[in-house]
Formats: structure tokens, C-alpha cells, sequence
């Protein structure tokens, strides 16, 4: 337990040394100075794991905003869930540090990605570790900082840069709600400690409506884990390297939204309309994203959406109390979505940084690990059992089921979508005629162990993740549901599962039909998407992300440039300036008009004079006379 | 005594600066700011245990003494002004300001009239340094300053001495209702005098107060002077002005509005908080497309002071703490954000938003200590900035919500103009400008580097000034309520 | 035989005060009416002419000899002014040529 | 007291010495003599005393303001070597002369305790002033100044005296002690009519020599065409002499009447406020804009009379002194450059004038800028404690509205008098180093460092009394 500040810290060390040294270290030590922390820290999580009582403790590190009756610590709080995803961070982080150095061998940037990465994996431990929400809220927004640097760690292109503050501001847009949050927490309870709010609360001792807290706590889940409306910046985000994808904008960052509504279970339960809410945006989420997945051509951007349709699925089993089944599914998707970027990464890498699948095709010979774990991530996505995603992703499913029924079919909907994309990605990537260009042809070559040896462990998880909470009826003793027990709600669980049901065969329907047919329009017909200019109808809409980006750029951008403009040229020039100088001015006139009234001639001199006498002695003594 | 020490030193050089005009006057002016650093970490040491004070008869027949004053609130202040004027010095290594003895003697000229003015506990003393010191920052600017400068300057001169006048005779008001013959200006005196005065009375002289604070600050709708003040003046006229100076209206609202008129801050404090959370939006929205570089660090500044005020006028241990924190960090922001336009448009000859890029990649530092300083100023988390706008924003929150709402646009909108000038300047495509871009020099780096490092000592350990300043405020907020 | 004041006293007083008076507005009506310096001066003289009468009646009146040698300084004075005066005319008139007091507006505005 | 005598023997022995000494030799004997002067002034000091049968009466006040307009007196003669270059029609004797006349006559009108004596003071001061304004006989303006000054200031002499007399008839006396006595002991409904006249009259003079606007006229065009020497005099000088008096006669004698002469004042003075600084925005010839300077000056000096206070008279002084010594330099500086481009430029005095003059003449441009800022009443400098002192006093009557008015114009002041600091700081301008005599730079010094010193540490004038 002592060792626990170690965890976070050093991945700071390894930034720091990395960030300072950062020209001048050679590539070699840089990669191992920065993958070395997060190995370490995996290792110290995995002690803290095997060695946790089951009671949450408080690790106060120092005193941080002290001000009056408001005493915010530096604190760190281990209980079940921090721990976990401890694991998840560290552990994954790992295999993509692993990985970059492969991936990121060419690159200048080297020991600057590194930096990075490690100030990303600091930031993300500060986060899960926090013992308040201060404490959250400062990963949370350093998180955040991380995206930004390393969606824009090309930063030569402007585009890039583009993506990077686009999704740094969005996400601002999510942390004011979060922080308004917090000061209502605050107000309500003094303090933004989870063990004292969470007792309070449970308690019954709070006097303000709870749902308005957990509201405002939920828009910051919006924006960290790109919900609707808040979700455009992720697509866009694909923009960095492709392990930071995997890492910050598929397995970790992204899933804070639902670690932090799991934390806060205990506001957002006695908050049942916000947990509806979260519902149906979830839900809208997960089809808006797989929609639009349908008809996308480049690799990245597809898994992108498909995040965004996964994070959906999650919300909506928080929606339904289903803390354990979307937490299971943070974890495994945490695994086969950071294996399908991996191994996304590995083709785009060797196919000279080419990403588009309507260029690819038949790749399965030439990089056969690629190709098999990321075929084993493709099933697990698509929820094939016994893979991990059909656990997890059934165990959402079946909470929907008891909860609403047209949630629930219309995320069968979402799901079979899923299927359908992800194959399409598979099929045009792997199978079929290569279609690009001889040089890349001539490049084409099975990545380096660096970048291999991830995909293989992560497709190890991909496949048997799932036995983190095996269900009862597959011989399981769900291990996840009775690890997070203490922190949760009685109730909202799923019971067994009957496959023959609708209930249980509806999902696995879902995953193979839609799977099938993606097998058979690209795999046996060979159909090859169509080029940009000849899409047309509503597959352009999709394709075209519903013009979203469009519409947030005439609703939003535009119209604050133009008030941008105008207060700056009008406001303050025209009106409030021409003010200040019209006092300005205005003195000046009248000084002009008061000079001529010194004519120069004595005899209007003492015409003044004595008409000013007669005024005032008539003034003066008007009383007296008139008396 | 220690006090009259760092008070007057700086003064002494500083003129001995312009009278003689040595010729090394950099090292000479930087030895000073060194050794007044020095000297006031003394006095705040000893203030940490208990307040310091110094008096001595001054104007006796008309109840003025000569008293300066050192608590938490006032340390906060006069740490940052001793803190940054040696940085504001360093800046001007290298460069034809460095050995100009003017230059110089100006600048340390300007750090008393700073100092006295946080010093005071005299209420007259404290305006009386509060207008003169417009007098070296005025030179300064009116005779290093760019295009237009003239006009500029003046306006600034003649519009913020315009309100200090309202302040004066609302203070000459108090002031003669305060017992005794001779009256008295101490502000505890002060203080007890004003309370007793009526509502009516308490809004009229709130009014005039916040009316010479607000122009000082600036505060929505008298802020047009800024923005031209800051791009015209030299560097480091801007950085005395954004940096320190305009700490002074803060101060004042902490010093002398809130104890002096708790009922018209009760009255009118909303009003005047809603004026400041304007100019937070308003400033911010101009920001985000200005083409000048220097202009949108004005405007930025213009949207924090305006939260700093609302936050002050929420009259709140959070609102009052948060500010004083919130004018340490912005003055080290400011003052870094300033210098790197500054070192581009020395190396470019330019401060246009769109002719920069790509500077990055002949300049890492640079871009390092201009990304931490940024971050400082967008109130990222473990950064200075956050401390304060996380207080502020809960102060000006808890004492109205849809204003505290609207208030925290600017985490929003601040990330939107700050990305954007890091992304032109630093990143992109090369431009024909930048293409020959210098690294940082050595006495570049020692600006930047302490500066940045500031930034996020300031975010993980607030709690030394906090702490600091705490007792202070505590006994101000218990005189308010 | 009465003496000189007793005669004075034979009037009331207030004809005094309004004969003075109206001889004030007269010298009053005089220099704003004339433009020839030397007949505005003349009017100035007649005002303290006016001041003399009164004082003189006053003087009278209160038995108290102070009013008359009041009027001594006085006439003292504007005997000084009336050197300084026309010394300051004839300076004029040497260089323009005129008295008008109307021409002379170089100082304005 | 016995300044007075030796002052005007002095002065006629500076006659006689004209025929035999240099230039230089009678301004050194006149500052010498100013000097000794001021020493037997300053041995009244604490020693009250009437003289002449009551009618000179000194006190610590009459005292402090009789050095003031001596010390005055020594700055502008101090400042005089320029004056009558041309020996052939100009004998510098006779202003010597005339100058230390004039200052027996301001003494006097400063430690009167009878209207004869007041009376004659102010006649002394007065024609010696018409003599000087038109000492510059060849130049019209300055015989166009001499006449303007002179009939309507023998004018206002007129409505004086008829005051004097009106107030005689109702009190019967020449004393203040005995008017105070009469007016306090007559029953209101028993007092002539003419009591409140006299006394509205003796104002309205008083108001035409302090310049207070409607009666101010005179002041830009006699300022502008007199020369610039004995402008400098004049704005002193018979400023504060005149604000001496003034404050003698209506807190004395008419102090219970308090209610018929306040409001006057009131209006008087936001007028003179409003005229005097708005119309010197305009102006662009420097010492027509210090003529309105010193128009509103009157309105801020009127203020505090009005307020009759304890403090009142040490206002005055305070004030009067740090008016004196920032004009002094200011038309000092204004007559040593007009001099210096006279001959170079068209219009030596305009603004456009003074520009560049801080590149070669550092020493100058900086008195300049503290006597600009004194006069615009910025910390640092003695007349921002002079404003300082208007103000307290006047908001101790609970008096408002003409105070508020007083912030906004001394605003328009800054706006006025900075124009003079941006034309010789930062406007482009070739002028090349002016050459001082030594004693012309002392008087310089002495006035910024004392502008300086009173701006720290008013005390020194402050709680003299």
C-alpha cells in the first residue's frame, strides 16, 4: 500500500525526463524511459490487486485547496473499482507503450509521443485514483490536455491541430457542466469527498434536488465519452497516432464518463430521471454511431464510430442500473477496440500510412498475425460468442430487456449494426485483391514483435475477457459483479439468460446474421465501396456524418466569430468607445462655442459684468425686496 | 522599517537611475528588483506569523499618517509586484532597453508607486500612490510606445485618472465623518465609520469606489482604454500594467469597497457583479478572433479581471481567496504570455496572428514554457489559473447561479482564443516570417523557465499563499458580514 | 450759522444714497454706452465721484470724520489712476492712431 | 510690518540706484532686498500686533501669505533678465522699482484690519499692475492689455468702493472689528437694505480681480498681452493677495452673513469651474491656456472660501503657494522658450512652440511636466494636496453638486495640461539646448523641489497655523 503514490508517479517521471531531455535523448532509451513506467505500475497494481481486504481506504497525499470550510486534499481512494481500473490502465497502457515503440520508430517526435503518453497515463491514474471529485476533475481535464497534445502531435498539419482543439474545447464544453457540478456538490455537502457524499446521500442528508447534480455530472460524461451532442470531436480525434486512438480515445479516456457515473452510482440512483436520460442518449448515441460506421471508408474512422456506438452501449446499461454489465464492457472493450486500433495501426503502418479500405484488401497473407487477432477482435465486437463482447455486451442487453423494451430492441438494432460494419472493415481489409498502388504493395510486410506482441496478448483478452464475469449459466461465478458489490445497488441486475428465448436469441441473431451478410456482399460478391463523388441519397447523409459538423459549425462557430467581430469593430468601437470619445469631442465643442464668447471687446467685457452684477444682486436679494 | 525599506529602495534606484544615467543600468536595475525580491520574502516571513506595520505622522493636522501595513491580503500583493519586476526587468536583456537608464529608472520608479499602493493603510496614502503611480507607467508608454501612441496613452491617462477622482471625493466623504478633530484615513477607521453611514449613503459611495476600480481593472463597459494601452505600450509596460498594475482595482475592492460598504455592495455588488461577468464573456468572445497577438492577450485579461471582480463581489471566503489567488497567478501568466509575443515580434517584427506558424520546430522551449503558460491561463487543473477560477467560479456560483453558469463560459471560450494563438504562432506550416526563427537565449530561458515552473507550483502547493492569506481574509469576511 | 455737516443734514439721507446711486448708474450707463477710451474713463471718474457724495453724506450723518478722509485716498488714487490712465491712452493713440476702444481686439478668443 | 516700510524705501532707493547700476546689479539688489524683507516679515512671526492707529494688524496668516507673495516676488524677479533687453526705451529700474511697490501693496492688502488700508493696498497693487502690463510700450498687444486691464479694472474699483460705502452707511464704521460688531448687534429686520448690497458689491470686485467668470474677461486678453514677466506676477501675486482679503473680509466682518454671500460663491464658482477649464481645452497658444489655467484655479480657491472652515485659511495658503510656484515655472518656461523661438517660428507662444523641447533640455521639460502636474493636481506634486484641502473643507459643509462638478473639470484639466507634456515629450521638434543663467535655474529648481516637497510632505505649510 505504500508504494501506491508510486503508481502515478511514475509515469511522471517518465514524462518528465522524456519532456526535458526530448531532443536530445536517443530513441532507444527514450522508448524504454517511457515504457517502463506504466510496466512497473501495471505490476504495482496487479500486488494491490492480489493483496486488496475488500475495504476502500483513503490515501491522503497532502493538503490542496484549503480555503474557509471548503478542505479539498490531495487524496487517493483504493476500493474495487479504482483498482480495477488501475488494471485496465496500466495494463493496457503498457502493451501500447509496447507497441508505440514500434509504431513510432520513424517518427522525430519520438521521446515527445513518449512524454506524452506517460503524462496521459499519469493523468488517467489521478483520475481513477482520486478519493474526490476535485481530485477526478483533475484528470479529468488532464486527460483532456493529453488528447489534445497527442491528437495534434503532428502539428505541422493544420488539419490536425484542427481536430486537437476541436476536441479539447468540446470537451470543455462537457467540464463546465462537471465543475458546475461540483460546486453544487459543494454547496450541498461542504465537500466533493466520495465517502462523505455517498454516505450523506445514502443517508437521506442532502437538501437539494439530486438530479440536477448528477445531470450536470453527466454533461461532463458527455463530452469525456463523446455522447451526442457532444461526440462529433472523436471521429476527428482519429487525427493522432493510432496508438493514442487505442489507448486515450478507445480503451481509457473515453470510458472516464462511465467510470465516473459507476462511482457516483449512488447520486445518479436517486436520480431516476437523469438515469433515463442517460438511457436514451446513450441509446440514440450507439445507433447515430453505428449508423454512420456503415458507410465509412476509412479504417480508423469506422473504429472511431464504433467507439462512439459501444461508449452509447454502455450508457445505456448505466441507463438501466446496470453498473456491472457497462463497467464488464469498459473492460472488454478496453481490449478488442485497443486490438482492432492495434491492429489498424499495424496495417495502416505497413501500408505507408494509407487508411482507406476501398486501397486494401487481401492483406491476410501478408501479415497473418494482423490478420488473425484482429479477426478475433472483430468477433469479440460483434458479439460472438463465448468471445468477451458477447458477455459483456449481452449482459447490457439483457438488463435493457427488463428495463425498457424498445431500448432494448432498438439496441439489437444498433448491435446488429455493428456486426455488419465491423465485418465489412474485416472482409475489405484482409480478403479480396489487393487494391493500392505497387510501391505500397512492394512495402507490404508483418509488423515488428514490438508491435505484434500486444496484439497477441490483447487478442488473448479479446477472446477470454469475458471470464472476468462469467455468467452463472456458462459456469461462471461472475466474478466482476460480486468484486463491485460493495460499491453498488442492490438491485438492476439480469438473472440467467434462456437462449431460446427472444430474450436470449434476439442478440445472437444480431451478431451472426448481419455478420453473414457483411461475409457475402464483400467477401463473395467482392462489392467494393463506392468512390466519394458517386455516393448519393441518404448514404450520403451518412457518409457525411449527417452533416452534424456542419450544423454545430453554423449554429456555434459562426455565429461567435460573427459576435466576435461585431463586439470588437461595433460594440466597442462604435458604441462605447464612440462614448468615451464623445466626452471627449463633446468637451472640445464646447470649449470651441465657450471661446467665442471672449470677443476681445471691452465694451461687451463690461456689458457682461454688469448685467452679471444686476443678476445677482436681483438673485441675492429678490427675498428682501419683495418683503 | 523594513517596510519604508521596500518601499523607498526601489524609488531611490530608480531615480538615481535617472539622474546619473550609468551606463550598466541593466544590472544595476536588476540588482535592485533582486535585492527588493529579497527583502520582501524577509518582510513576508515575518508576516506569516503576525501583520507588520510601520506608521509615522504624515499630513498630522489633517488625520493622514504614514502607515503601511503588511497581512496576508496585502502580502499576497506586494510578493507578486517585488516577485515580477525582476522577471519584468530580465526581459529587457539584450535589447537597446537593457542600458537604458530611463527605461529602467522608470520601471523601478513604477514598483514603488506599486508597492505603496498595496502597502497603505492609510486610505489616503493608498490613492495617493494609486494615481501616481499612472505617472512612470504613463512615460513609459508614451515614450516606448508603438503606432499611435500619443492618443493612446493620454486616453488611458486622462480616462482612469477621470475615475480615481470619484474615488477620492467618495473617500473625502468617509473620511470627514470619522471622529476626531482632525480626522482620520486609517482604513480600520475607515471602516468603522463607513459602516454606519445609510443604505443610500453606502450605494452612492460604493458607486464611485468600484467606479475608480472598475476603470482601473477594467470592468465592463470601461474597459476601451485597454485593450489600445496594452497593444501600444512597450512589453514591459504591458506586463507592469496587466501584471501588477491593474491589481491595484482588485486590491481596492478588497481593501476598502467590501469592509467600507457592506450594505451598497448588499445593494448594488450583483449589478456591478453582472457588469464584470459581461466583460468575462465579452472579452472572451473579442479574443477569439483577434489578429493582433498582444490585443488578445488584453482581451484575455480583460475576461479574467472580470471574473476576479465577481468573485470579490460575492464578498465569500471562496470569492475573496480565489481572487487574491487568482491576481498571484494571472500576474505570472500575464507576464509570461506577454514576454513570448514580445520575443516573436523581435525575431519576426510582427505580432499578426495569421503571419506566424511552425515556430515549434526551430524553438522547443519556446513552445514548451508558451503551452505551460497558456494552460495556466485556461485554468487547466495543477496549474495556478485553476485554483483561482476554481474558486472564483464557485464564489460567483454560489451567490448566483445562472451568473456563475454564465461565468464559466469562459473555461470554454479561454480554451478557444488561447488553442487558436498556440496553433498559429507555435504549430502549422512555416511562414515566410518565421522561417529564420532564433532559439530561445539564455536570458530568454531564464524568464520563461521560472516562470512556467511557477505555473505549476503554483497549481499543486496553493496552499502556502492560501494558507498565507487566509487569517486575513477570515477577518475581513467576519468585518463584512 | 450751522455747520457744513448740519447743513448736509438738512436733507435726509436717503436722497443722498439715491442721488449718489443714480449718479453711480450714470457713470455705470457711461462706460457701457461710449466707445472713446477717454470718455469711458470719464464715466469710471463720475462713478467715484458718486462714491465720494455718499461718503461725504455718510460722514456727515454719523459725525464721524473716517468717511471724509476716506474720500481724501480716494481722490488720491484716482489721481494716480488718471496719470497711469492717460499715460496708457496717449500710449495708444501713439501707436493706432484712435482711442476707440471697440478697435482694439487683437486679444480674443 | 516694518517689510512694508522698508520695502517701499527700497524701492525708491532701486530708483536711484538705476542711474548708476548695471542691469544686473539692481536685480541682484532687488532679490537682496526682497531677501531682507522677507527676514523682517518673518520676525512678526507669533508676534500679533496692531499698528498705525489698528489699521494694520499682523498675524501668522498675514505673515504667511505676505512671504508668499514676496517669495513670489523674488521667483519673478529671479526670472527677470530677460525683460527690457532694449536699454534705450526701458529702464529696468523703474519696474524694479515698481514691482516692490506692488508687493507693499499686496502686504497691505493681505494684513489689513481697516477698508482704508485694504483700500489703498489695493490701489498700490492695482496701478502698478496697469503700469506693468503696458510696460512694453512699442508692442500693441501689450498697450491693448494695459487698457483693457485698466478700465475695467478702475471699473471694478468703482463697484468696490460704492460697496465699501454702502456697507460704511450701515455699520458706521471702517473697522472690521467694529462692522463685525454692528452687524451682529443690529436686529435683521432692523438692517438697511443696503448692507446686503454693499456687501454683494464688495464681492463682485473682488470677484473681477480673483478673475472669477462672469468677471473674468479680462484675464486671457491682459494674461495673453501682458508680458510674459509680469504675467507671471500677476497670476501670482494679485491671486493670492486677493484671496487673503477676500477671505478676511467675509469670514471677518460679514461671517454672519454668511447665507447672503455663500450662494453667490457657489454659483460663482462652478461657473468659473466650468468657463475656465473648458475654455482652456481650446486654446492653443500655452499662456492663454495658463490665463484660463488660472481662471479655474479661482473656482476650486472660491470653493474653499465658501466653506469657512477652521482650516479655510490654511487652504488658501497651501494653495496659494503650490499655484505660485507651479505658474511661476510654467510661465517661466513658457517666456524662456517663446523667447528662444521668437524670431523662429510665427507664434512663439502656441503649443506646437514647445515641441521636442525635452531632447536637448531635459532639466526644462522636466519642471515643466511637475508644474503641469501640479497644476492638474496629480499625487506627487503640491497641488493635489491643494485640491485635496478644497475638497475636505467643502464636503464639510455637506456641500455636493459644485464638488462633483470641481472632479469632473479637474478631469478636463488633466485633458488641457498634458497637452503641454505630449508636445514637449513626444511630439518631433528641433530645439536645440536654451541656455540658463544661473539664478533663472535656481528659481526653477527651487519651485519644482518645493512643488515636490509639499506634494510628499504637505505638512510643512499646512499646520503652519
Amino acid at each position: 500500500m505504500s508504494l501506491l503514490f508510486l503508481i502515478p508517479l511514475l509515469p511522471l517521471l517518465g514524462f518528465a525526463i522524456n519532456g526535458l531531455a526530448y531532443p536530445k535523448l536517443p530513441k532507444q532509451i527514450a522508448g524504454i524511459i517511457g515504457t517502463i513506467p506504466p510496466l512497473v505500475a501495471f505490476a504495482l497494481s496487479l500486488q494491490l490487486f492480489l493483496n486488496f481486504d475488500g475495504q476502500a481506504q483513503i490515501l491522503p497525499i497532502a493538503d490542496w485547496i484549503n480555503v474557509g470550510d471548503l478542505k479539498i486534499p490531495f487524496a487517493f481512494q483504493i476500493d474495487q473499482l479504482s483498482i480495477l481500473m488501475l488494471l485496465v490502465i496500466t495494463g493496457v497502457g503498457t502493451l501500447i507503450h509496447i507497441y508505440s515503440i514500434g509504431y513510432m520508430s520513424h517518427d522525430a517526435g519520438f521521446g515527445k509521443f513518449f512524454a506524452f503518453l506517460n503524462l496521459f497515463v499519469f493523468f488517467m491514474l489521478i483520475l481513477v485514483l482520486g478519493a474526490n471529485f476535485t481530485v477526478l476533475f483533475i484528470g479529468w481535464e488532464g486527460v483532456g490536455l493529453c488528447s489534445y497534445l497527442l491528437i495534434g502531435f503532428w502539428n505541422q498539419k493544420n488539419s490536425y491541430g484542427d481536430a486537437a482543439r476541436k476536441a479539447f474545447i468540446m470537451n470543455r464544453i462537457g467540464d463546465l457542466g462537471f465543475l458546475v457540478g461540483i460546486f453544487l456538490l459543494i454547496q450541498d455537502f461542504g465537500t466533493t469527498d466520495y465517502q462523505t457524499i455517498f454516505a450523506a446521500v445514502k443517508s437521506g442528508d442532502y437538501t437539494t434536488d439530486l438530479s440536477i447534480i448528477a445531470f450536470c455530472l453527466f454533461i461532463g460524461a458527455m463530452g469525456k465519452s463523446a455522447q451526442i451532442p457532444l461526440f462529433t470531436w472523436l471521429p476527428d480525434a482519429m487525427a493522432g497516432p493510432t496508438p493514442v486512438s487505442a489507448l486515450i480515445h478507445a480503451a481509457t479516456m473515453v470510458t472516464a464518463g462511465i467510470y465516473m457515473v459507476i462511482r457516483a452510482n449512488a447520486l445518479f440512483e436517486l436520480s431516476p430521471e437523469v438515469l433515463h436520460f442517460v438511457g436514451w442518449i446513450g441509446l440514440a448515441t450507439a445507433l447515430l454511431g453505428a449508423a454512420i460506421g456503415l458507410f465509412q471508408n476509412d479504417i480508423k474512422k469506422v473504429l472511431a464510430y464504433s467507439t462512439v456506438s459501444q461508449l452509447g452501449y454502455m450508457f445505456m446499461g448505466l441507463g438501466a442500473s446496470a453498473y456491472t454489465a457497462s463497467f464488464f464492457h469498459v473492460m472488454t472493450h478496453a481490449f478488442f477496440k485497443a486490438l482492432l486500433f492495434l491492429g489498424a495501426g499495424s496495417v495502416i503502418h505497413a501500408m505507408s500510412d494509407e487508411q482507406d479500405i476501398r486501397r486494401m484488401g487481401g492483406l491476410k497473407s501478408k501479415m497473418p498475425i494482423t490478420f488473425i487477432t484482429f479477426m478475433l477482435g472483430t468477433i469479440a465486437i460483434a458479439g460472438i460468442p463465448p468471445f468477451a463482447g458477447f458477455f459483456s455486451k449481452d449482459e447490457i442487453l439483457a438488463s435493457l430487456y427488463h428495463h425498457d423494451p424498445i431500448m432494448w430492441g432498438l439496441a439489437i438494432l444498433g448491435s446488429a449494426l455493428t456486426s455488419f460494419y465491423m465485418f465489412r472493415v474485416f472482409i475489405l481489409t484482409f480478403y479480396g485483391e489487393f487494391r493500392g498502388t505497387e510501391k505500397q504493395a512492394h512495402h507490404l510486410h508483418e509488423s515488428p514483435i514490438t508491435m505484434t506482441l500486444p496484439l497477441i496478448i490483447l487478442a488473448v483478452f479479446s477472446v477470454g475477457g469475458g471470464l472476468i464475469n462469467l455468467p452463472h449459466f456458462a459456469g461462471g461465478n461472475e466474478f466482476l459483479a460480486h468484486w463491485l458489490a460493495p460499491l453498488l445497488p442492490e438491485a438492476g441486475e439480469a438473472g440467467e439468460v434462456n437462449f431460446l428465448s427472444l430474450e436470449g436469441g434476439a442478440p445472437l441473431l444480431a451478431a451472426f446474421l448481419p455478420a453473414f451478410l457483411a461475409i457475402y456482399v464483400f467477401g463473395m460478391q467482392k462489392s467494393v465501396p463506392a468512390e466519394d463523388a458517386e455516393v448519393s441519397g441518404i448514404q450520403k447523409v451518412i457518409y457525411n456524418k449527417f452533416y452534424i459538423d456542419e450544423l454545430y459549425d453554423t449554429l456555434f462557430v459562426k455565429p461567435i466569430s460573427f459576435l466576435s467581430n461585431f463586439f470588437f469593430q461595433v460594440i466597442d468601437f462604435l458604441v462605447i468607445d464612440l462614448f468615451v470619445e464623445g466626452l471627449g469631442r463633446f468637451v472640445k465643442y464646447a470649449s470651441s462655442e465657450f471661446r467665442r464668447a471672449q470677443t476681445g471687446n471691452v465694451g461687451i467685457y463690461l456689458f457682461c459684468m454688469v448685467a452679471a452684477i444686476v443678476v445677482i444682486l436681483f438673485v441675492s436679494l429678490k427675498s428682501t425686496i419683495l418683503h | 522599517m523594513y517596510l519604508l525599506f521596500i518601499l523607498l529602495f526601489p524609488l531611490l534606484i530608480g531615480s538615481a537611475l535617472l539622474i546619473f544615467k550609468p551606463k550598466n543600468a541593466f544590472v544595476i536595475s536588476l540588482a535592485a528588483s533582486l535585492i527588493e525580491l529579497a527583502a520582501t520574502a524577509f518582510v513576508l516571513q515575518e508576516a506569516s506569523l503576525s501583520p507588520v506595520s510601520f506608521s509615522a505622522p504624515w499630513v498630522a493636522e489633517a488625520g493622514l499618517s504614514f502607515s503601511l501595513y503588511v497581512d496576508g491580503i496585502s502580502g499576497v500583493l506586494i510578493g507578486l509586484c517585488a516577485l515580477l519586476v525582476p522577471f519584468i526587468v530580465a526581459t529587457t536583456a539584450n535589447t537597446d532597453r537593457a542600458n537604458n537608464s530611463q527605461f529602467q529608472g522608470l520601471m523601478l520608479a513604477m514598483q514603488t508607486a506599486l508597492m505603496g499602493a498595496f502597502l497603505a493603510k492609510d486610505a489616503f496614502l493608498f490613492y495617493f500612490f494609486f494615481e501616481a503611480s499612472l505617472l512612470p507607467i504613463y512615460f513609459l508608454a508614451a515614450i516606448y510606445g508603438g503606432e499611435n501612441k500619443n492618443a493612446i496613452t493620454f486616453k488611458f491617462f486622462v480616462y482612469t485618472l477621470f475615475g480615481s477622482l470619484f474615488f477620492l471625493i467618495a473617500l473625502v466623504f468617509v473620511y470627514l465623518q470619522t471622529p476626531g478633530e482632525f480626522h482620520s484615513a486609517d482604513m480600520d477607521v475607515l471602516y468603522q465609520t463607513a459602516k454606519g453611514l445609510s443604505a443610500d449613503q453606502q450605494g452612492y459611495l460604493f458607486a464611485a469606489f468600484f467606479l475608480a476600480f472598475a476603470i482601473k481593472m477594467p470592468v465592463f463597459p470601461f474597459h476601451t482604454w485597454q485593450p489600445d494601452t496594452y497593444t501600444v505600450a512597450p512589453a514591459q509596460g504591458t506586463m507592469l500594467l496587466s501584471g501588477i498594475m491593474l491589481k491595484m482595482g482588485t486590491y481596492g475592492v478588497i481593501r476598502l469597497v467590501l469592509p467600507m460598504f457592506p450594505v451598497g455592495v448588499a445593494t448594488w455588488g450583483l449589478t456591478a457583479s453582472v457588469l464584470s461577468v459581461i466583460g468575462v464573456i465579452y472579452g472572451s468572445i473579442i479574443a477569439i478572433q483577434q489578429k493582433d497577438a498582444k490585443r488578445l492577450l488584453a482581451y484575455s485579461s480583460f475576461a479574467h479581471v472580470g471574473l476576479m471582480s465577481a468573485g470579490i463581489l460575492s464578498g465569500s471566503i471562496e470569492g475573496i481567496q480565489g481572487a487574491l489567488y487568482q491576481m498571484l497567478s494571472h500576474g505570472i501568466n500575464i507576464v509570461g504570455l506577454f514576454f513570448v509575443i514580445e520575443i516573436i515580434e523581435r525575431r519576426t517584427k510582427s505580432r499578426e496572428i495569421a503571419q506566424l506558424g511552425g515556430i515549434t520546430q526551430f524553438s522547443y522551449p519556446l513552445t514548451v514554457t508558451f503551452v505551460i503558460l497558456s494552460l495556466g491561463s485556461v485554468a487547466l487543473p495543477l496549474t495556478n489559473g485553476f485554483i483561482g477560477e476554481f474558486l472564483l467560479l464557485k464564489s460567483v456560483f454560489d451567490q448566483n447561479l445562472t451568473l456563475g453558469i454564465i461565468a464559466g463560459i469562459t473555461i470554454i471560450l479561454g480554451a478557444v482564443y488561447t488553442l487558436r494563438l498556440i496553433q498559429k504562432s507555435m504549430f502549422g506550416n512555416v511562414s515566410r516570417i518565421t522561417s529564420d526563427f532564433a532559439d530561445l537565449t539564455g536570458a530568454e530561458k531564464a524568464v520563461l523557465i521560472p516562470l512556467s515552473a511557477l505555473v505549476i507550483l503554483g497549481g499543486i502547493f496553493p496552499s502556502t499563499v492560501l494558507g498565507f492569506s487566509e487569517p486575513a481574509v477570515q477577518q475581513l469576511i467576519q468585518w463584512f458580514k | 450759522m450751522q455747520s457744513i455737516p448740519e447743513i448736509i443734514r438738512t436733507i435726509p439721507l436717503t436722497h443722498y444714497i439715491i442721488l449718489s446711486s443714480a449718479l453711480f448708474c450714470i457713470g455705470i450707463l457711461g462706460v457701457l454706452t461710449r466707445r472713446n477710451a477717454i470718455i469711458v474713463f470719464m464715466a469710471i471718474e463720475l462713478m467715484l465721484n458718486a462714491v465720494n457724495l455718499l461718503l461725504a453724506a455718510f460722514s456727515s450723518y454719523y459725525s464721524d470724520p473716517a468717511g471724509q478722509i476716506f474720500v481724501f485716498f480716494i481722490m488720491a488714487v484716482a489721481a494716480a489712476e488718471v496719470a497711469v490712465g492717460l499715460a496708457i491712452i496717449v500710449m495708444i493713440y501713439r501707436n493706432i492712431q484712435s482711442i476707440d476702444i471697440g478697435v482694439l481686439n487683437k486679444l480674443k478668443n | 510690518m516694518t517689510a512694508i516700510i522698508a520695502l517701499s524705501l527700497l524701492g525708491i532707493l532701486n530708483l536711484f540706484l538705476g542711474f548708476w547700476l548695471s542691469r544686473k546689479t539692481i536685480q541682484a539688489a532687488t532679490l537682496l532686498f526682497l531677501v531682507g524683507s522677507m527676514a523682517l516679515t518673518a520676525m512678526d512671526w507669533n508676534h500679533e500686533m496692531l499698528w498705525y492707529g489698528h489699521m494694520f494688524h499682523t498675524t501668522n496668516t498675514s505673515v504667511s501669505f505676505s512671504l508668499i507673495i514676496q517669495l513670489a516676488a523674488f521667483m519673478v524677479v529671479s526670472f527677470s533678465k530677460g525683460f527690457g533687453i532694449d536699454e534705450e526705451h526701458t529702464h529696468p529700474a523703474e519696474y524694479y522699482a515698481i514691482l516692490l511697490f506692488s508687493v507693499v501693496g499686496a502686504i497691505l492688502m493681505v494684513s489689513f484690519d481697516h477698508l482704508i488700508m485694504f483700500f489703498v493696498g489695493l490701489e498700490i497693487l492695482s496701478v502698478a499692475m496697469y503700469v506693468l502690463t503696458g510696460s512694453d510700450k512699442r508692442n500693441l498687444r501689450s498697450n491693448e492689455a494695459a487698457l483693457k486691464y485698466f478700465l475695467m479694472g478702475s471699473f471694478a474699483t468703482g463697484i468696490l468702493l460704492f460697496g465699501i460705502t454702502l456697507v460704511y452707511g450701515a455699520t458706521r464704521s471702517f473697522y472690521l472689528a467694529n462692522i463685525a460688531l454692528a452687524i451682529t448687534n443690529t436686529p435683521p429686520e432692523s438692517t438697511p437694505i443696503f448692507l446686503s448690497i454693499g456687501l454683494l458689491l464688495i464681492l463682485i470686485g473682488f470677484l473681477f480681480k480673483i478673475s472669477a467668470a462672469p468677471f473674468h474677461f479680462w484675464t486671457p486678453d491682459v494674461y495673453e498681452g501682458a508680458p510674459t514677466i509680469f504675467t507671471m506676477f500677476m497670476s501670482t501675486v494679485v491671486k493670492a493677495a486677493s484671496f487673503a482679503a477676500l477671505y478676511q473680509l467675509l469670514n471677518g466682518p460679514f461671517g454672519s452673513m454668511y447665507g447672503t454671500w455663500v450662494y453667490p460663491i457657489y454659483y460663482i464658482s462652478m461657473l468659473t469651474l466650468l468657463v475656465g477649464n473648458i475654455t482652456a481645452v481650446y486654446q492653443q497658444s500655452l499662456k492663454r491656456m495658463l490665463a484660463y489655467s488660472s481662471i479655474s484655479h479661482a473656482g476650486y480657491m472660491l470653493l474653499t472660501v465658501s466653506a469657512k472652515q477652521v482650516t479655510t485659511p490654511s487652504t488658501i495658503l497651501y494653495y496659494s503657494l503650490s499655484y505660485t510656484l507651479a505658474t511661476i515655472v510654467a510661465f517661466g518656461v513658457v517666456m524662456l522658450v517663446a523667447e528662444y523661438q521668437t524670431g523662429r517660428t510665427e507664434k512663439p507662444e502656441n503649443i506646437s512652440s514647445f515641441e521636442g523641447l525635452a531632447k536637448q533640455n531635459p532639466g526644462l521639460a522636466f519642471c515643466f511636466t511637475i508644474a503641469m502636474l501640479s497644476l492638474a493636481g496629480i499625487p506627487l506634486t503640491a497641488g493635489f494636496w491643494g485640491k485635496f484641502f478644497v475638497f475636505s473643507d467643502i464636503f464639510n459643509r455637506h456641500v455636493y453638486y459644485p464638488v462633483i462638478l470641481a472632479i469632473v473639470m479637474s478631469a478636463v484639466g488633466v485633458y488641457y495640461y498634458f497637452k503641454g507634456i505630449i508636445a514637449i515629450y513626444f511630439k518631433e521638434g528641433d530645439i536645440e539646448r536654451i541656455e540658463l543663467p544661473g539664478l533663472v535655474k535656481f528659481a526653477m529648481w527651487a519651485c519644482t523641489l518645493g512643488t515636490l516637497l509639499l506634494g510628499v510632505y504637505p505638512s510643512i505649510v499646512k499646520n503652519l497655523f
